[in-house]
């Protein structure tokens, strides 16, 4: 999905800018470059379907090229280079590109809080203190959901390494064949979809705990984010008038995803991000959202600083700086 | 002698075929011991997903599109793998030169350079050349060792007689490479399956059988999972003996091409 | 012009084989080599075709000249006919042994004539039978038949007649005698009566 | 003549040198073409990285790790590959029921039986697993073709003079099956590398390379993603130069175990 | 017991090569089988060491006899000595040449007993040599050594003296003579010569 070349895209790019300067006034925008957007599987990519259909459908003024890949690998190399405008990432791995691209990577907003659950066969779960001396399951070690679900361990008066067992899988298969075998209570934390795709196969399991809840009861202001949306600072500087635009669509696209959970689900299904059923069970939990400017950088930046202090390598090696935060 | 190995056709099919009943056996045995369908699903359970796949047309455009790109990776590492190798032989300068990058393809694991890749590929270019790249150091290697175990003797014959290179290498050179020939293709056609699905699942492209596999995967549809892993193995083995088969056919009408 | 062969030397490492050899063979001649097994009649064919390179010594009239050989192990294609093995030999062209042109053959053609020329050794029936498949004494022949065959300057045989019988040696040694044309030839053998027919220089080696 | 290839040691090692450096300066002039430190580091960026993973002890750990496991699964794999293929040879039957599971072996992505292969096996057991699964096909196919080729007049004088199995072995089979081996080693131990530190990535067992690689890779520490990789080729053509260096060894000793 | 064919037939596929042969050899005596190239003797050895099963006919007094052969194409493992070569060949065990014991001897012994043996057939120097380094007549030695020093009941031996000059012949024969023992002895040669100084019975074939 990302043709043609960037050298060529810029001299375009910088025409219409200029052209842009001249009809300043006008409510309409005439910048109708092309946004290269890009987008995982998965929840993080939910809030935007409508975004992009109504760009394909052309109900909405924004030229949207849509790339969708299954792992980020697909999608950085892209960014680097100048072929994707915007995309819709992991927190970390957005601080992460600001890092090694020296600024190169801005985030416009957050587009997704917590999607991880405490999940439970039974029913002896029903807060995280709960958890004290049991064994959970869990993908994601040395990643962020590691150092999150330690993180709310311990603010919970809880030792990560000694109140509880966390048995580390490599997938989430692994753990719901786990809870299909067992007879005991098994429990785990997954990330959505997964945790609707284990309903689906495993009868009577239990969402038990929200890590997204607990970590807003902490109340610092900080969020567990999972997915933001980011920006080529070149392209966010050449295009001030167009990003502000997208992010007022991308707004609407994420209220509207919220609120017609159906109607979506099969815009998700088209888009090949997941299938239906599993989107329209899994929307209400995935915590879509949309925040900018300061909030986000409180509910950002003060996750940023939890993974730093376990894992400064997770973030990129170092706390990002405030140009980092897209302010319009 | 080396033709005994491929047997009477018709009976090697009916004991392969059983041999594969044997292997429904202990899957069914083990699928019942394990009992647990999201892990191991039964014989049966893969056959009726399979019979559902069939249904759709999703279904033949993978297998025609992962079949299309796969193929193309083989035939570019076989023609890669056999030119750098003749080369080698004949100049040791190239030999050498070749060898830190035989060396880098045959052991870096793809999870390394996938990035790079990614720049340049699109995620169906990707499946081409991750296989191109498992099938280039097994014809290479192989073919190599065989160049140099050729018979002398008979080397020295057809410089004697004055044999020109083309006819030296259909009445001299190829007969005595054959096995290292069928080996390699032996090796690289499933292999070259194997790890073009498994760049097809990194990158999804549509109409693949790795985009398929992978959905299967995360929806946890072990049927399916399985009713597509079976069809990789049956259609590189389709592959593989259409391939050997054609290199029997060319091998008998060797002798006509003196 | 005729081949002379000045001072030769040659060791395989420090094993001294030909010492201070000389000889010459006039143009079409025969010249037959004798010797106990072991003094290095192989060695001094393998200088003579070029194979091998001597310590010291001159070497001349063999630079350019095309050879047909009998090697003292056949090397065959076993896995092909008697006469694919010949059409092979002779990709550098045929000999004209008639006298014919042989550059116009068709394939058919040129498998035709080694067909003919494989009954004159008593090969009739072997002609399209795998080498393998053939007695020890019948591929001997093939290798004959081969050398001759191809269009060559110098004839080159390492005992031909290993393993044939009295009838077949004869056989062999006309057809040789027959069709060597104006080319030279150079061949080893234990048999001074093969020397003898073949109306050859005797050359005997130490 | 089987001897040349392995020309005069030094020299040898002075050309891999020297072709390593002309890789080197290839790579340096990629890395300033394409600019992108994300994506491709230059040879001095990774030399760095390198420097400072030395100065850390995970490095050693993880080196210690990964070779211990992916050692194991060639050498297990070298087992059961070359005494299957031995049967094999010697029983038809064998060989057939032995077909559908080298077919799925070679063919099968690693994606689709990986739970199953984690539910059973630890992370570090899964890299072993892996490499093994690679080595298999390889040695096996490469030494059946191999002693199919076999010479069967040397068979029949073995036969007639009566020479017990392991003289035969030592005297007639093993010199004849040499250029099959060494492809087999040569094939077999970069792609076990390649696989087992694939499934390190997949497992990240603790103290392992693969381990280390997938944070490099999440991280984007490009470097460092190089550095391991290289380090990687690296084990890989030491351990293969040993052991091809061992069999070198093996086969000159063979004449006095006769 | 003596070795007795009676009636054989056998046939190459739709080739008939030996048709209602019978045969019979006292124990201990000699055969010499002569015949024209592509007759059937390499074929009929083949019979009588049971790697080729006859169409029809009866065989006696071979089962559980042991072997020691001389190829037509000799056999030898061209990367090794000849000494590890006929140490190979005498896996079985020695032969009691001279009456000795070989039951207790080490490896050094056995190498040091070839030895000598090698030198009988003028082959001092070449024990240690690989056997791709030696001539085409000394390599036929080290096969005639092997077949004779190897610990059988019959001697197969097919064109034993092929590509042997006159003066190594007759010490081969002179050798063969000297340690037949009390073996059969079984031998293809195209010289009656051969078979006369050898004192055997001399079979033609047709
Ligand atoms: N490749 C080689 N390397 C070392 N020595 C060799 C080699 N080839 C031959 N020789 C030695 O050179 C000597 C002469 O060998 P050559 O083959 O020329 O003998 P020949 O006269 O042809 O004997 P024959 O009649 O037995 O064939 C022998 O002692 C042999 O051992
Ligand atoms: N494996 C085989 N398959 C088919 N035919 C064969 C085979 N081996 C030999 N023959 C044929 O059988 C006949 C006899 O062969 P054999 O080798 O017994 O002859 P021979 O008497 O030993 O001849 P020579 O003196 O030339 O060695 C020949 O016509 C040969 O073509
Ligand atoms: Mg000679
Ligand atoms: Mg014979």
């Amino acid at each position: 999905g990302c043709g043609t070349s960037a050298k060529e895209k810029n001299s375009a790019d910088t025409q219409s800018a200029a052209d842009q300067a001249v009809t300043e006034e006008n409510t309409e925008s005439t910048d109708d470059t092309q946004i290269r957007l890009g987008g995982l599987k998965g929840p993080t990519s939910m809030g935007m379907a409508k975004l992009i259909q109504d760009a394909s459908n052309g109900e909405s003024d924004l030229n949207i090229d849509f790339t969708l890949a299954a792992s980020a690998d697909e999608l950085t190399p892209a960014f680097v280079q100048g072929n994707l405008d915007i995309m819709a990432v992991p927190s970390n791995l957005a601080s992460v590109l600001y890092n090694k691209t020296e600024g190169k990577a801005q985030v416009l907003a957050v587009n997704t809080l917590g999607v991880l659950y405490i999940v439970d066969t039974g029913d002896s779960v029903k807060s995280l203190s709960d958890l004290k001396g049991k064994t959970i399951y869990a993908t994601g070690q040395g990643a962020t959901p590691e150092y999150s679900l330690k993180y709310l361990l311990k603010e919970n008066g809880l030792d990560p390494e000694n109140d509880v067992t966390i048995e580390w899988k490599s997938e989430p298969t692994e753990i719901v064949s786990e809870m299909a075998a067992s007879s005991d209570e098994v429990v785990a934390m997954l990330p959505q979809p997964f945790v609707t795709v284990a309903q689906s196969q495993v009868e009577g399991l239990n969402v038990a705990v929200n890590l997204n809840d607990e970590w807003n009861a902490l109340d610092n202001g900080s969020s567990l984010v999972t997915g933001v949306v980011v920006v080529r600072s070149d392209f966010a500087k050449e295009h001030p008038q167009l990003v502000s635009e997208f992010m007022d669509a991308y707004q609407a696209s994420t209220e509207f995803a919220n609120n017609h959970v159906e109607e979506v689900s099969t815009m998700i299904e088209a888009l090949d991000i997941v299938k239906a059923p599993i989107a329209q069970k899994a929307i209400p939990q995935c915590n879509i959202t949309y925040m900018e400017g300061s909030s986000m950088k409180d509910a950002l930046g003060g996750y940023l600083e939890v993974l730093y202090e376990q894992n400064p390598a997770s973030i990129g090696g170092a706390l990002p700086a405030d140009d980092f935060y897209y302010e319009r | 002698m080396k033709d005994n190995r491929i047997g009477n056709h018709k009976t090697i099919w009916i004991e392969r075929t059983a041999a594969i009943a044997a292997v429904l056996v202990v899957w069914e045995i083990a699928a019942r011991m394990l009992d647990q369908k999201i892990l191991l699903a039964s014989p049966w359970d893969v056959l009726l997903a399979f019979g559902e796949l069939l249904h759709t047309p999703e279904f033949y455009q993978a297998v025609a599109g992962s079949f299309l790109h796969i193929a193309q990776g083989f035939l570019l590492g076989l023609l890669v793998g056999s030119i750098c190798a003749v080369i080698s032989a004949k100049v040791h300068l190239i030999e050498i030169l070749l060898w830190p990058y035989m060396a880098a393809v045959k052991a870096a694991p793809v999870a390394s350079f996938i990035i790079l890749c990614l720049v340049w590929l699109s995620p169906s270019g990707l499946s081409v050349f991750i296989s191109f790249l498992i099938v280039v150091p097994v014809v290479y290697t192989n073919l190599l060792n065989g160049i140099r175990d050729l018979d002398p003797q008979m080397k020295e014959f057809a410089e004697c007689f004055g044999i020109r290179p083309w006819k030296r290498l259909i009445g001299i050179d190829l007969p005595q490479l054959r096995p290292y020939i069928v080996s390699s293709f032996e090796i690289a056609i499933g292999m070259a399956w194997k790890a073009g699905i498994a760049a097809e699942v990194i990158g999804t492209p549509d109409r693949s059988i790795g985009k398929m596999l992978y959905h299967a995967k995360i929806y946890l549809a072990t049927p399916e999972l399985f009713a597509w892993t079976l069809l990789v193995i049956f259609i590189s083995v389709l592959f593989e003996k259409a391939v050997t088969g054609l290199l029997k056919l060319g091998y008998q009408r060797l002798e006509y091409r003196i | 012009m005729s081949i002379r062969l000045h001072n030769l030397d040659f060791n395989y490492k420090d094993q001294k084989v030909i010492t201070n050899l000389s000889l010459e063979i006039a143009d079409g001649g025969i010249l037959c080599v004798m010797g106990e097994s072991g003094c290095g009649k192989t060695t001094l064919l393998g200088i003579l075709t070029g194979r091998l390179k001597p310590e010291n010594g001159e070497i001349q009239g063999i630079s350019g000249k095309r050879i047909g050989m009998v090697f003292q192990e056949n090397r065959l294609l076993e896995e092909f006919s008697a006469e694919s093995n010949i059409l092979l030999g002779c990709d550098r062209g045929f000999y004209p042994l008639d006298g014919e042109d042989s550059r116009h053959w068709k394939k058919a053609e040129k498998r035709k004539h080694i067909d003919e020329h494989l009954k004159l050794v008593g090969l009739e029936e072997a002609s399209k039978e795998k080498v393998k498949n053939l007695s020890g004494g019948m591929k001997r022949r093939v290798a004959i038949v081969r050398a001759m065959m191809s269009d060559c300057d110098i004839l080159v045989m390492d005992e031909p007649f290993q393993g044939l019988d009295a009838r077949n040696r004869r056989k062999a040694i006309e057809y040789i005698r027959r069709y060597k044309g104006d080319r030279t030839l150079l061949l080893v053998t234990h048999e001074k009566e093969d020397a003898e027919r073949l109306g050859g220089v005797l050359f005997q080696m130490s």
